[in-house]
């Protein structure tokens, strides 16, 4: 999806420093401060994780934290809510297989 | 030590701000805690204008109104504290609160919660594939972040929140293929629905969702009739190519806090709420709930539910005398009074109202299809004809809003005393053609008519807030109530300014026997 | 509603009551009530434990049984039962870091030993290779490698399905008022809400609200009541099955096989708590000393999330094992009370030695040290 | 008072439907189907649901299912869904991290 640079109400969209960032090793640029999940979609990455038990792709839901669909490993921290998590230069974000960034856990 | 507050406020929304500032004004010192990073609650996201009165903050922009709560509040000294979470109400009124690194302890003398509310979500078949979204979430996206949900969308419910994200997701740029309902009427305002339907989104009422495909993210969308057993009818699918569905299906109450904390609660059709009096107070001493935390309504009412609670805290601890206090909850009360009233008054949930308070039927059309019918339309006391340019107000519905009557300089719209009339249009007195009162519907309801200007055309003004803006002499399509097309179209003129509030005044050329049917502008 | 009279009316729908029931059925005694006083099944300490099913650091007087059931119900319970208990038999760690620990456990182990468990204490290297994840301030631990966990949730309601399923009538919402004999033999349960319920056989499970129960006919047990909390993390990578505590006593737990973490812990103020029995509100500082008292022993869980905390009433006995046993005096009457916040790992032969004692057999182990005049006066 | 057995009787047996497979707890993958199953299996109250399925006791603690489990349970049991009790709430009302949890000066601020 891509970015609005210019809204009918809100008018032009703020401008902040790109960064620089990893996905599953790919590196991607996103707007320093905005959510992880938000320079991901604009990236084109919908599936955030996949589930433990069925194996399912998984991504943002509700987009404020609550229902903890949209979590990666970050850093290698994994249940991290990417909807709420701000995007920091050079950050390591990998697709989540269960509760980790190996895609056995997702088939144990 | 464990630091210690007059009122202790969870949640910077229109609720918790309110009931911090009224606290604040009667000399209270009160913090409050809120877990995002920017204060507001959902009024940054709500980027559509609010109805009401002016007591109400009326025709001002959601997001606008939280600035001016926010300044409202720093200017009275109240203490806003955010990325800060309350994880736990304990008892003796402490809260435990994760600021940065830490769990700082915390009691107030008295404790409001304002936590808002959540989505609800309905299961349908794919339901949690990467692309389907809770409404709140594509207003979070589109309103906060600048990013587009998607590029093509379904809209599943079509309450207020449907309706109005619906409009936000054509603001965004974004494609919304169908409204979608399992109600066989739309919940929301007619207005709202009116301003997506004259853009040509289809509604799809007594539908709901069959499924949706796609294996790592979403490609299609199935939806199909429902019988009265709300079972759906084979036959009836319908599929939509589309990359997002988006579901607004009502919001719950997040009163689990107060839950926590032991507060005697109810569980009622619009959620699980504490039981509390007017003003908000629980059944624990010094323990207040205001606004959606306290039973969903809109942020209008939130704002005065806060006022109400802070000023009830303030006698509580002391601050403001019980005339005083009485004096004020009148005050507060008439005006949350005011907002309960219409065909979207409380007591009419799920109603089917068949008749205005004028007596005028309801359009069945505008509530099964989005959009009244060209042969309904003039029943309506906005609607009139005239000579010369003149405003059409195709306002349906009694519900709580009147900037258009203060809108006009020349005193041509009246509603009355009674907030929730349908205004009527005086045919005595001279428009002037300024537009104020198109710039000033919150619902978008009001345009501007001139039957004839020689050569066998007239015009329609209509309120604009899309991008691209389209451009004098740019030729068109204009589209009737119902989406469709209805005849050639020029804009002729194309007015801006601050006082429109981003609101664009739009004034197409199209033929004589259609400036009644023609409402919107679709570029060629 | 079906009839209100029974052979064996069971108070106390918790894990004990619930086994008890199931037993009884298995054994052909199917008309059986349980009364639960909470709308829900096993609301009480059933499913509020950490899970511990544990032979290590028991008094002698309930060892025997509670390795009776680790020898022959635990390792079939699941199947028995036809639901995944979640049972996992990979040894209990009780560490220590300071040498009054060790000397502690060294007491411990000793014991357990002259009674037949396998049960030794540990160097630190050996910990570490039994459980890599600890850290390095761990100079030993006592090691037991029959002691397990399983879990205590689905433990009380798979005997509470299967125990439905074999015809035993359960009663939610059922809070007992008090008990009534007639003609010098138990027989009646009243309720709060006014119905009469009558049974042969009357089994007092119910937690430190027996102690009520019991003083309406005159049996008075010295318990206590003591509030425990616990906390559970969202689901993590697989670390480890092992079943840990400490000698210091500050926190013990498992990973689940669900990944989370369960631990229970305490802040050291439980003693001061003023709360009635019908509360169950967790305190503001337990779940941040638990949190300090479980990273002291296994660092890497530093970053894990805790999503719930909860507490629970514990029916703790003025001897510390509970009371398992008929009353003389009142004929008909049977106390299982007072587990003393360890009751769930013996829960399976519990409720197979009530249901002996029901049917007039004589129990798997002898626990005739159980008895409920067992207290006397020490001056 | 609740008589289980009654009850049982009176909704009568688990019957198969063609949406049993969709998920309602999107945390602990629990479907609509074993929430009916665990139904007629006796658990009533959404406690026990919780305990028997974990449908509720994921990351998000039940903030997205609760209300969806609810009215699956008060419909196999015939009843309003205000009839069925909200499952308890607790803290932290967010996941926490421990090594946060546990800055908290013991309670003493400052």
């Amino acid at each position: 999806m891509e970015r609005i640079q210019t809204h009918p109400i809100l008018g032009d969209s703020p401008k902040g420093k790109l960064v620089s960032f990893t996905y599953d090793g790919q590196v991607l640029q996103g707007i320093e401060g905005e959510p992880i999940s938000a320079a991901l979609r604009v990236a084109g990455v919908m599936t955030h994780r996949y589930t433990k038990k069925r194996h399912e792709p998984r991504g943002v839901f509700c987009a404020i934290g609550r229902c903890t669909d949209c979590v990666m490993v970050v850093n290698g921290m994994p249940n991290i809510r990417t909807c709420i998590t701000p995007l920091e230069e050079g950050m390591d974000v990998r697709t989540q297989y269960g509760a980790s960034d190996k895609r056995e856990e997702a088939t144990l | 030590m464990i630091k210690r507050y007059d009122l202790i406020v969870v949640g910077a929304g229109p609720a918790g701000l309110s009931a911090a500032i009224e606290a604040a004004k009667n000399g209270l010192k009160p913090i409050v805690f809120d877990e995002n990073a920017k204060p507001g609650g959902q009024l940054f996201k709500q980027i559509h204008k609010f109805f009401g009165s002016k007591e109400h903050k009326a025709k001002i922009r959601g997001f606008n109104i939280g600035d001016e709560l926010l300044r409202e509040a720093s200017e009275n000294g109240v203490e806003v504290v955010l990325n800060a979470t309350v994880i736990g109400l304990y008892d003796g009124k402490e809260v435990t609160v994760k600021i940065g690194e830490e769990i700082l302890h915390y009691k107030g003398d008295s404790v409001l919660i304002a936590t808002g509310a959540s989505e609800n979500m309905v299961t349908f078949k794919g339901w949690t594939t990467p692309g389907v979204i809770g409404a709140g979430a594509a207003q979070t996206m589109m309103n906060l972040h600048h990013i587009k949900p998607g590029n093509k969308v379904l809209m599943l419910g079509s309450g207020n929140v449907g309706l109005v994200v619906s409009y936000q997701l054509m603001q965004a740029g974004c494609e919304v293929v169908a409204l979608v309902d399992a109600a066989p009427r739309i919940g929301g305002y007619g207005v709202h629905a009116a301003k997506i339907a004259r853009c040509g989104v289809p509604f799809y009422l007594s539908h709901t969702i069959v499924e949706v495909t796609g294996a790592e993210a979403v490609n299609g969308v199935t939806i199909a009739k429902l019988d009265e057993n709300f079972k759906f009818i084979e036959g009836t699918e319908k599929t939509f190519e589309v990359d997002t569905v988006c579901v607004a299906v009502g919001l719950s109450p997040m009163s689990q806090l107060l839950k926590q904390a032991g507060c005697e609660m109810k569980d009622t059709p619009g959620g699980f709420v504490p039981v509390c009096d007017d003003s908000g107070a629980t059944s624990i001493p010094g323990i207040y709930a205001a606004g959606d935390v306290a039973g969903i309504e809109e942020a209008s009412s939130a704002m005065i539910e806060g006022r109400m609670s802070g000023a009830r805290i303030a006698n509580y601890l002391g601050y403001l005398d019980e005339d005083a206090l009485q004096a004020r909850l009148a005050e507060l009360e008439q005006a949350l009074s005011s907002l309960r009233k219409g065909m979207f008054a409380p007591e009419n949930r799920g109603k089917l109202v068949t008749k205005t308070e004028e007596g005028i039927d309801t359009s069945m059309s505008l509530l099964e299809k989005g959009y009244v019918a060209d042969d309904e339309i003039e029943k309506y006391p906005g609607v009139t004809k005239g000579s010369g340019v003149h405003p059409v107000i195709e306002c349906t519905q009694n519900i709580p809003c009147n900037p258009c009557q203060d809108a006009c300089p020349k005193g041509c719209i009246s509603i009355g005393s009674n907030i929730t009339s349908l205004p009527v249009v005086k045919g005595d007195v001279a428009c002037i053609g300024c537009g104020m009162c198109v710039a000033s519907c919150s619902g978008q309801a009001i345009f501007l008519v001139e039957d004839d200007i020689g050569d066998g055309y007239g015009t329609v003004t209509l309120p604009y807030e899309f991008l691209p803006l389209p451009e004098v002499g740019q030729k068109g399509i204009a589209l009737g109530r119902d989406g469709k097309e209805v005849c050639k179209a020029e804009v002729i003129n194309v007015r801006s300014s601050t006082a429109f509030d981003h609101t664009h005044l739009l004034t197409m050329k199209v033929s004589t026997d259609m400036v009644m049917k023609a409402r919107f502008f679709k570029a060629e | 509603m079906s009839k209100m009279t029974a052979d064996v009316i069971i108070i106390g729908g918790g894990v004990n009551g619930c086994a008890t029931a199931y037993y009884l059925a298995k054994q052909g005694i199917t008309d059986v009530i349980v009364l639960e006083a909470n709308k829900s099944v096993g609301h009480g300490g059933s499913s509020r434990n950490g899970g511990g099913v544990r032979q290590s650091g028991r008094d002698m007087r309930e060892l025997p049984y509670a390795m009776y059931a680790v020898n022959n119900m635990w390792p079939t319970l699941s199947e028995e039962l036809g639901v995944d208990v979640e049972y996992y038999q990979r040894g209990n760690l009780r560490l220590g870091k300071t040498d009054a620990h060790i000397a502690k456990l060294e007491g411990m182990a000793s014991k357990s030993r002259e009674l037949g468990l396998n049960m030794n204490v540990v160097d630190a290297k050996t910990v570490k290779e039994i459980c890599p994840y600890l850290s390095d301030e761990v100079i030993g631990a006592s090691w037991c490698p029959t002691d397990g966990h399983a879990n205590p949730m689905l433990t009380t309601l798979a005997y509470y399905k299967r125990a439905l399923e074999m015809g035993v009538r359960f009663f939610t919402d059922a809070k007992v008022k008090k008990l009534e004999k007639v003609k010098g033999k138990l027989r009646k349960v009243i309720l709060e809400s006014g119905e009469v319920f009558e049974g042969e056989t009357i089994i007092v499970a119910a937690g430190y609200e027996s102690r009520y129960i019991a003083r309406t006919v005159g049996v008075d047990v010295p318990l206590f009541k003591y509030f425990e909390e616990a906390l559970v993390t969202e689901m993590q990578p697989h670390m480890f099955d092992i079943m840990l505590g400490t000698a210091d006593a500050d926190f013990y737990g498992h990973q689940a096989q669900h990944g989370s973490f369960v631990f229970g812990s305490d802040s050291g103020l439980e003693d001061g708590i003023d709360m009635d029995i019908d509360e169950l509100k967790t305190s503001s500082l337990t779940v941040s000393a638990g949190c300090r008292a479980i990273m002291g022993y296994i660092p890497l869980l530093a970053n894990a999330k805790i999503v719930r905390t909860w507490g629970g009433w514990i029916d703790m006995c003025h001897d510390g094992v509970p009371v398992i046993s008929k009353v003389d005096e009142v004929p008909g009457m049977i106390l299982a009370c007072g587990f003393t916040g360890h009751g769930f790992g013996t829960a399976p032969a519990v409720g197979l030695m009530l249901s002996q004692m029901v049917m007039g057999k004589e129990t798997v182990v002898d626990i005739s040290a159980l008895s409920y005049d067992r207290f006397k006066s020490v001056r | 008072m609740i008589d289980i057995q009654e009850k049982l009787k009176e909704i009568g047996p688990y019957v198969e439907a063609a949406d049993d497979d969709v998920l309602v707890c999107r945390c602990e993958e629990v479907t609509k189907g074993e929430i009916r199953q665990a139904v007629h299996a006796g658990m009533f109250t959404m406690e026990e649901i919780r305990r028997y399925l974990r449908s509720g006791m994921g990351l998000c603690q039940g903030q997205t299912c609760g209300k969806l489990v609810k009215g699956i349970v008060a419909r196999e049991l015939k009843v309003s869904p205000l009839e069925i009790e909200p499952a308890t709430s607790r803290a932290p009302m967010r996941p926490t991290e421990m090594r946060i949890m546990a800055q908290d000066g013991g309670g003493a601020n400052e």
